[in-house]
């Protein structure tokens, strides 16, 4: 909790973004100690690695000094204050902590757990519940993030130039010299982190995981291949249209499950329609989507890295860079 | 058989926690930046490793101690390479090993 | 007995270090981390929430009784790769001003909006 | 025992924050994120034994890896940087 009074502080933009990375290191840890060890998985591969990431890169590309800024700082601190006590007089009334009385264990938590087993079938109750019983806010959820994607590629795409600059390649070529023990480590490491991803995918059932982490681990382990051997090669392994195809085959997947469970005579997103036996029905379906998860976010987050990195190579952008 | 997996679990555990300590401590205490990095790259992947074998000794269950040895494996291979690529790093930046010389905003001052 | 309530103030310090900085700062990508620590105090929030004393994580096993509630720990798994996914829109959008008006700080923007009018 | 060695790396957590505050190189501080994930790895797994449901382990792995990515990529970002430099005012 230190740590972001001192983000408060620094004016180096660059250590600020470390120190977003402890303090959501630190975040997820107390999420491991409240026992929500779905939520740590999550907060673990996206809020340390890639939104650190992203941060990174878009601070090398608007330069990292900030500056001290020209406000009275006095009237912000005011409307913080007044705020912060009347938020901490709201919470007078509210349940204390860790007691079980509280409303929210009163209403659907005590079904979701009690009924999960018999109607899903899946130990993990998080996953039953964001793959069958909300799996319409689940959907919302991915096609929120496909816009996204979709809207990073809108600012930020860049008509490819077949021409790459020399500077670039002067730049690879010291890269190689420097880090060749890096490279091959992480020649070395990549198979088994995207093992690891799709491990992650079909093990979320019955131990934390599920598509949306899958994604980001399988999409960090290209981003590790991107920053370690260049952009070029890794468009060269990764073709744009094909993952921009990709984030659109995860969504129709998503949806396309619902739709046959709807063309069956059972409600949207009601899986028993998708076999003979429910439970088996309950099983392939939550799989399907989990998919459909995993592929949408990988490739999103894939597009939006390579469209910050490919902007950032950009050579009209060089001219700005001494700022 | 018992009895000696526990001890040698909690001899390992405290080893392990020992070099965390002397690791914290070179951390903060260190005038520069190369003996920091020494400090910690030499006791982080130790302290680690002594600290999983002494997990790996305490349980019993089998797929645990599977995943505790892959992170085993993982830790002795991306440690060392995190510090020799952040060394190495130090060193192109051609980083001075005299006491804290540069801070940091001479160092970015000196590089625009 | 107010000491119960502690999670519920750390939430409130945090998000209101979140807030400060959104208001008190001019650059832009400081005003998105500022965001971001709001977001993350909003997820403790839910996640402390769910905690019940003595019990797991809800994932079912033999001679387990008590589980954490896990309907707020879904909410929150959404949450935050949603979360990523704004972050980098704003990202996205603080790089394309950058491209406009060579700078990210607030005050020079507005000065040179001024300057075109 | 475990509890003594959670304890351990709580305080060389709270030694590797210390140093991202006041550390004066930026290298300094990518030292210390290093090693503060390294140590949240060993927290996490800890933890799980603590709590008494080790199977877990899962988190702890992510963590390692994430770790790893995110010091590469800080070099990456914050060396090129500085290369570019360099080799525009060779010229």
């Amino acid at each position: 909790m230190v740590v972001a009074f001192a983000i408060v502080r620094m004016k180096d933009l660059l250590a600020v973004v470390m120190l977003l990375g402890i303090y959501s290191l630190l975040s997820a840890s107390f999420f491991v100690a409240m026992d929500a060890v779905d939520v740590a998985f999550t907060e673990a591969s996206v809020g340390a690695g890639i939104s650190t990431l992203l941060m990174l890169v878009v601070i090398s590309m608007t330069g990292r000094s900030e500056q001290p800024s020209r406000h009275k700082p006095l009237l912000a601190l005011a409307v913080v204050t007044v705020t912060g006590s009347l938020l901490i007089y709201a919470t007078l009334d509210m349940p204390y902590f860790g007691s079980a009385e509280a409303p929210i264990h009163q209403h659907v938590a005590p079904r979701y757990i009690n009924a999960s087993m018999q109607e899903i079938g899946v130990p993990n109750i998080v996953t039953s519940v964001l793959a069958s019983y909300r799996a319409f806010d689940t959907f919302g959820e991915v096609v929120v993030i496909f816009t996204a994607g979709m809207g990073v590629l809108a600012l930020l795409s860049v008509v490819r130039r077949s021409d790459s600059t020399l500077n670039n390649d002067i730049f690879d070529h010291s890269m190689h010299e420097q880090h060749l023990i890096l490279r091959i480590v992480t020649k070395m490491m990549i198979p088994y982190i995207l093992l690891f991803a799709f491990y992650v995918q079909f093990h979320g059932d019955f131990g934390p995981g599920g598509g949306f982490q899958a994604g980001v681990i399988f999409a960090a382990a290209i981003f590790l291949y991107t920053m370690l051997f260049g952009m070029s090669t890794a468009r060269r392994v990764i073709n744009q249209s094909f993952i921009q195809m990709l984030a659109a085959t995860g969504v129709l997947l998503y949806g396309s499950v619902g739709v046959v469970s709807l063309l069956n005579g059972k409600e949207f997103f009601d899986y028993s329609a998708l076999s003979a036996d429910p439970i088996a029905g309950q099983h392939l379906g939550i799989l399907l989507i989990e998919l459909g998860v995993g592929i949408t976010v990988a490739s999103v987050m894939i597009i939006i890295f390579f469209n910050f990195v490919g902007r950032r190579n950009n050579p009209l952008r060089k001219e700005n860079q001494g700022f | 058989m018992d009895i000696l997996m526990q001890v040698s679990s909690g001899f390992f555990l405290l080893i392990g926690s020992f070099l965390c300590l002397t690791g914290g401590l070179g951390i903060l205490r260190f005038p520069d930046f190369y003996t920091r990095m020494h400090a910690v790259g030499v006791t982080d992947t130790l302290a680690t490793a002594m600290i999983l074998i002494g997990l790996i000794l305490y349980n019993p269950d089998f797929m645990v101690d599977v995943k505790l040895m892959v992170i085993l494996l993982m830790t002795i291979f991306i440690s060392p390479t995190a510090s020799h690529a952040l060394a190495n790093a130090a060193r192109y930046d051609e980083l001075s090993i005299q006491k804290d010389s540069k801070s940091d905003s001479e160092l970015t001052s000196s590089n625009l | 007995m107010l000491l119960g309530l502690y999670n519920y103030w750390v939430v409130v310090v945090l998000m209101m270090v979140g807030l400060y900085i959104v208001i008190a700062h001019g650059n832009l990508v400081k005003k998105i981390v500022g965001l971001s620590i709001f977001q993350t105090s909003v997820f403790i929030f839910y996640i402390s929430m769910a905690k019940i004393d003595g019990a797991t994580a809800p994932i079912l096993a033999d001679g387990i009784e008590k589980y954490s509630n896990p309907l707020p720990h879904v909410l929150i798994l959404t949450a935050i790769v949603v979360g990523i996914a704004t972050t980098a829109l704003g990202l996205a959008l603080t790089v394309r001003i950058k491209e406009a008006y060579g700078s990210i700080e607030e005050d020079e923007i507005q000065k040179q909006d001024n300057l075109d009018c | 025992m475990l509890i003594a060695a959670t304890l351990a790396i709580l305080v060389v957590m709270m030694m590797a924050i210390i140093r991202a505050f006041v550390g004066p190189t930026t290298y300094d501080r990518v030292l210390a994120v290093n090693m503060f994930g390294t140590k949240t790895v060993l927290l996490i797994s800890l933890l799980g034994f603590v709590m008494g449901r080790p199977e877990f382990l899962d988190i702890a792995i992510v963590y390692a890896l994430i770790n790893f990515i995110s010091v590469i990529g800080v070099l990456r970002y914050s060396n090129r940087f500085v290369i570019k430099h360099s080799e525009q005012s060779k010229k």
